[in-house]
């Protein structure tokens, strides 16, 4: 499958003592926005996190454009390429929005070429530059998470539960930039609302109790009623 | 941090104000209202307010940055002033006046050579022994413990225990300078404005270069910063060689005046410790106003101490002082509330 | 009504100018099993947090069998008979589950602070441990480090910690948040069988249609901090508005620009 | 800290019935401690008989002070008690219970100078002077235990540590400047009751120790054991949690600081008996953190952990410091530099021993059961 950008195979991952992913595999074509689907406690985040070396992989193989990621540290992994949205954003507070976005820049002219497009997408940034992080709203701060994800130029973003907890008109600014972004990235994206997930996915990948248990095009999982129903309990 | 100066810090820096005038009219007080006597206990709080960020300000960095508390830190201090002492005189184990006569660039070799052996000293502390241990906090805490006793032999073994008082005088120490008809050494002035050029240059640093913004950032979330294609552990690295650096620098620029002494890091490291807990754990300008403000009440102190005779009060000024912060802010000046 | 347990009345909490529960009231009927529904980020948890005392509300009060409770320490709602579970597993990692148990037995007992006599008080804590232990299904793991269970299993010695001390009321925040769906009947059936035993009144918040639909009395449908509306299963199940704002509303605008293309 | 947390230190509950058999089962159980127990008291006799120097000691000097070989070996082993003692005390609030301070230095100097006080300046008969003593020590400590913790435990981790370290400091500087007990001199404690004087009746004090040793031990582990200690270390491992189980954490917190300040004041008083002296190093933070270290070394949160650790240092430090090592042309002075090798066995044992000496064995034999 040379055209899946990121192929995690049968993962296993502790945290301490808890046996969280038991055998996880996800497969990522690129160019095309890949859901991982499932229940809080799933494992979905942990997942994320192993691709992105936060989480040690005990078993299986993540590799990535024809590379291992396992045992490598999380700066080697994103300077591969691979951008990190993390759950509940993790934006520096006393930071300022422009440094928030410095500080991803991995070499010259990385923020000079891409903050436009940035500004693009999240026009609301632009006026909030000089602010510190932590003035933000939640969903202004969901966009500097992206935003800082696009400063570099990675060909693999990660995002974690972009609409959660945030209002119905800030998601759909959301969705339609996750859109415009993906059309030169591929996005493996954890989204617990089904619905959210439904109007930006491609393809999904359901976790449960620590094991992937399907996965298929998410126009397909529509017509999955009973998968659905038992693994997102969602009428 | 400065971006809004009287923004969500406005308590801490009321408090922070509050806090100077009654140091500044106590000083007032125990020196009668005497101009010339409220100017010795000017330039000293300053002074020693000045030395104590020297040693407070790299354990802040690193406490903020590493969660390490690092008990070694005062032994970096006295490394620096017995450096210094050695390469200055005579005795001792380097004797280098009669290669360097001038006892001026001697003093200037001294500092350098403290600066870099510091500097060395805490790169091998962190990278061989702490570096192992970051998963295991307490443990880091003993270790630094096991070398700051190491460090502390070594240094007795090398020079023995005998106190040294420094009697090499070179220009600055000699010069001297007049402030409301008072004379005071050079010598101070001279630390005192080491000491702001350094809490300026660190801040400049921290909001003005790339790695300060690192270090910022990772003062909050060092995982995401990794997560950004950022080797955290080398910035790691690098500010816990300077944290040591710069105490290692600040004993040998604190040596023309306190000598080199087998105390002198133990002194410095618990009031430092009551600096860095006072300003507010994590926070770089609650350390700088911290040791400001813990120097001036010493000063003050002593001052009082002296006419009411009951020398313990001085020395217990700082924790004092910190025990109060503590009550009223229990996360010090500029902590975050948790 | 002079059979409501639990009155929520006027709940507000702000966090720094966000309000995350706008004035919110509910009553919850002796006896019933009561389930809380509504999207990720609707205040449910916050809510929660008010009612078990984890926060102080910024405005309103809640009452509890009759006492105002608004201001009560954690600790001693627990002696007044509420119990609370959590949505992340809480417990005691390193001390056996039997240990973890009779903790939560000990907490309301008037032996605990003895500090000298050992085993003879802890067989009455034991007795009460092992038995609802076995109405959990945990009897054949009481000697294992808590740690060691299976995540499904320490959801269960989450439900005996909150059952030990015979609470009148119980809130269970997302019971099967993480646990396999093989294993979510058998934890429902737990829930009734407890619920009917005992004769408890459960409060639970949680994402699992089916779940919610088969075994409440009454469900409540929080929304951005507020109460849209409450009833029977059927009636929730009925309501437009609901339907709506729950399952439609929120993302019918979302489907209707994503086919324009773009946000307005 | 996760990971210096121990495996439950619970023993398994017995049932009541089995009340009248449980000495027999407790002996069978206990048996090591048991056989240590009988030699620690006949310990005495024991050096006497293997050196031939009498185990009450003879007579030496104009001052007639008793020496000899069992005299000796007696100061050493109660040293070690009174430090067991210390260490327990502090494992007892930072092991099962969690709480970090760096203060304890302040009950261990207070235990010292406050008996040294009243004896001194008390001006009554040494007997009933030793009486109050104890009595002063145990509510003076117990006061400031609980006063020390209702202020500062509302500081969360660090903050706490260091704010017990102040308070601490402040009492070390402030007996160190103290003219009426000799400043940094300290204060002679000549006025001891005649049986319990260490130079005529060294076994006395001995005894005595070994008395205060094996209280603590027992004491700490069925304090653990009962409904309250479970709570200490349900408090350890979740806070929260435990609050939520409905206990009062603070009051649970307050107590076990209350205890280990009491023990380790009787700590204080024990060595200050033993050295005829209180000096203001026993205030120094350092006492704090040889306490923390020895607890860290020997196993945090085990019985015998803080035992071991405080006996093995002590007696490394008592041999090592006078030692003088040949091997081969080379001859090391280790006396010299004991400190400096004190320095390397904290850090190798940091390196090597992950969970402590006595925590790291534990697990080792946990596994090899498993594995079984």
């Amino acid at each position: 499958m040379s055209d899946n950008i990121l192929e995690v195979r049968d993962i296993h991952t502790f945290i301490g003592q808890f046996h969280i992913l038991e055998g996880v595999s996800v497969s990522v074509p690129s160019g095309a926005i890949t859901v991982l689907l499932g229940r809080n406690g799933a494992g979905k985040t942990t997942t994320l996190r192993s691709i992105m070396g936060l989480n040690q992989v005990t078993q299986g193989d993540i590799s990535y454009m024809n590379g291992s990621l396992v045992g490598k540290n999380a700066h080697k992994i994103a300077q591969l390429g691979i951008g990190y949205v993390p759950e509940h954003r993790a934006i520096f507070k006393e930071l300022s929005v422009r440094e928030n976005l410095q500080i991803a820049a991995r070499k010259k002219g990385d923020l000079e070429n891409n903050l436009d497009f940035v500004f693009e997408l999240f026009p609301d940034l632009k006026r909030l530059i000089e602010l510190p992080g932590g003035n933000l709203s939640g969903g202004q701060q969901q966009m500097l998470a992206i935003a800082r994800a696009l400063v570099p130029d990675n060909g693999l973003l990660l995002i974690d539960e972009p609409s959660e907890g945030l209002a119905p008109i800030i998601i759909q600014q959301l969705i339609a930039a996750i859109r415009t972004l993906a059309a030169n990235k591929t996005v493996l994206l954890v989204e617990q609302n089904f619905r959210v997930a439904s109007l930006l996915a491609d393809y999904f990948v359901i976790i449960d109790d620590g094991h992937s248990v399907a996965s298929g095009s998410m126009a397909d999982l529509h017509k999955e009623h009973e998968l659905v129903q038992r693994y997102l309990g969602v009428a | 941090m400065g971006t809004n100066f009287f923004g969500g810090k406005r308590d801490a820096w009321l408090l922070v104000i509050g806090m100077f005038v009654a140091v500044l009219v106590f000083a007032l007080f125990t020196s009668d209202f005497n101009l010339s006597s409220f100017a010795i206990t000017l330039v000293s709080g300053l002074f020693q307010g000045m030395l104590l960020f020297l040693v407070a300000s790299g354990l802040s960095l690193v406490f903020g940055l590493m969660d390490i508390l690092n008990f070694a830190q005062g032994a970096y201090f006295m490394v620096g002033a017995y450096l210094a002492y050695d390469l200055q005189h005579a005795t001792g184990v380097f004797n280098i006046t009669e290669a360097v006569p001038d006892p001026n660039i001697r003093f200037i070799i001294g500092v350098l050579v403290a600066l870099f052996v510091g500097a060395v000293l805490g790169w091998v502390l962190e990278r061989w022994l702490l570096r192992p241990l970051y998963d295991r906090p307490l443990f880091q805490l003993v270790l630094t413990f096991g070398v700051s006793i190491i460090m502390l032999e070594g240094i007795r073994n090398i020079w023995n225990t005998t106190p040294y008082s420094w009697t090499d005088l070179f220009a600055i120490r000699e010069a001297e300078f007049t402030l409301f008809g008072q004379a005071f050494s050079m010598y101070r002035l001279f630390v005192i404005g080491i000491g702001i050029l350094l809490i300026i240059g660190i801040a400049l640093l921290l909001r003005r270069t790339r790695l300060g913004i690192i270090v910022r950032a990772g003062v909050e979330d060092p995982e995401m910063v990794s997560a950004l294609g950022i080797n955290v552990r080398v910035v790691f690295t690098l500010v816990f060689t300077l944290g040591c650096a710069v105490a290692a620098f600040g004993g040998a620029i604190a040596a023309p005046f306190l000598g080199a002494t087998i105390s002198l890091g133990s002194t410095f490291l618990i009031q430092a410790i009551a600096v860095i807990v006072l300003g507010g754990l994590g926070s770089y300008e609650g350390t700088a106003v911290g040791s400001i403000i813990v120097g001036l009440a010493l000063a003050a102190m002593q001052q009082f101490s002296i006419g009411v005779n009951i020398p313990v009060l001085a020395t217990i000024t700082p924790m004092l002082l910190l025990v109060i912060v503590l009550l009223v802010r229990p996360q010090g000046l500029f902590g975050e509330a948790r | 009504m002079s059979d409501v347990i639990l009155q929520a009345k006027n709940l507000r909490k702000e966090f720094g100018g966000l309000v995350a529960v706008s004035d919110v009231s509910l009553d919850i009927q002796q006896g019933s099993l009561h389930s809380i529904i509504g999207p990720n980020g609707a205040g449910k948890t916050t809510f929660f947090n008010l009612i078990s005392g984890k926060y102080r509300p910024t405005s309103g009060q809640v009452i509890f069998q009759g006492h105002d409770i608004t201001h009560m320490p954690l600790h001693q709602r627990i002696h007044k008979g509420m119990g609370r579970s959590f949505q992340i597993t809480n417990i005691f990692p390193n001390l056996t589950v039997l240990e973890n148990v009779r903790l939560a037995v000990q907490a309301i007992s008037d032996k605990t602070f003895n500090f000298w006599r050992s085993a003879a008080y802890f067989d009455g804590f034991i007795e009460r441990a092992t038995y609802v232990l076995s109405l959990v299904g945990l009897e054949k793991e009481i000697n294992l480090p808590a740690n060691l269970l299976p995540h499904g299993g320490k959801r269960k010695l989450e439900l005996a910690m909150l059952l030990a001390p015979d609470p009148a009321i119980l809130l269970l925040d997302e019971p099967t948040a993480g646990m396999a769906s093989e294993q979510v009947p058998e934890l429902i059936d737990t829930i009734n069988a407890v619920r009917q035993q005992e004769n408890k009144t459960i409060v639970m918040i949680e994402h699992n249609m089916n779940v919610v639909m088969g075994i409440s009395d009454r469900i409540s449908v929080m929304n951005m901090g507020e109460m849209l509306a409450e009833g029977s299963p059927s009636e929730i199940a009925g309501n437009s508005v609901v339907q709506e704002v729950y399952l439609g509303q929120l993302y019918d605008d979302v489907d209707e620009m994503a086919a324009r293309g773009g946000p307005a | 800290m996760a990971q210096t947390r121990p495996i439950s230190a619970n023993a398994p509950a017995r049932s009541a019935n089995a009340q009248n058999v449980s000495f027999v089962a407790s002996l069978r159980e206990n048996w090591l401690y048991w056989l240590i127990l009988i030699v620690l008291v006949l310990f005495p006799f024991i050096i006497g008989w293997l050196s031939g120097d009498s185990p009450f000691g003879t007579p030496r000097g104009d001052r007639m002070v008793m020496r000899g070989e069992s005299v000796y070996a007696q100061s050493v082993l109660i040293n070690i008690f009174a430090l067991s003692v210390l260490v327990m005390s502090y494992n007892l609030m930072f092991g099962f219970t969690g709480v970090i301070s760096f203060g304890h230095a302040l009950f261990f100097g207070l235990g010292g100078y406050l008996m040294g006080i009243i004896l001194e300046f008390g001006g009554m008969d040494p007997n009933i002077g030793l009486i109050v003593a104890l009595v002063v020590v145990l509510v003076v400590t117990g006061i400031l235990g609980f006063i020390v913790g209702i202020v500062s435990l509302r500081l969360r981790g660090i903050y706490f540590a260091i704010f017990t370290l102040a308070i601490a400091e402040m009492g070390w500087l402030f007996f160190r400047g103290l003219s009426i007990t000799n400043g940094e001199d300290g204060l002679n404690v000549a006025s001891l009751p005649e049986w319990l004087d260490p130079a005529r009746n060294r076994i006395m004090v001995y005894y005595v120790g070994l008395a205060l040793f094996v209280l603590t031990f027992v004491l700490i582990r069925r304090l653990v054991n009962s409904p309250v200690g479970s709570v200490f270390q349900a408090i350890r491992e979740n806070e929260e949690r435990a609050q939520v189980l409905g206990y009062n954490t603070l009051h649970y917190k307050l107590f076990s600081i209350t205890v280990a300040g009491m023990l380790a004041g009787l700590a204080g008083m024990l060595l200050a008996i033993m050295n005829k002296e209180a000096r203001p190093e026993i205030l120094n933070v350092s006492v704090t953190v040889d306490a923390l270290l020895m607890t860290i070394i020997g196993g945090v949160g085990t019985f015998t952990g803080p035992v071991i650790g405080a006996s093995g240092l002590h007696l490394l430090d008592t041999f090592l410091r006078e030692a003088v090592v040949t091997i081969g042309p080379i001859t090391i002075d280790i006396g010299e530099r004991w400190t400096l090798i004190l320095g390397f066995i904290f850090v190798l044992v940091v390196l090597i021993f992950p969970y402590g000496m006595v925590g790291t064995w534990q697990r080792l034999r946990m596994r090899f059961k498993r594995s079984k």
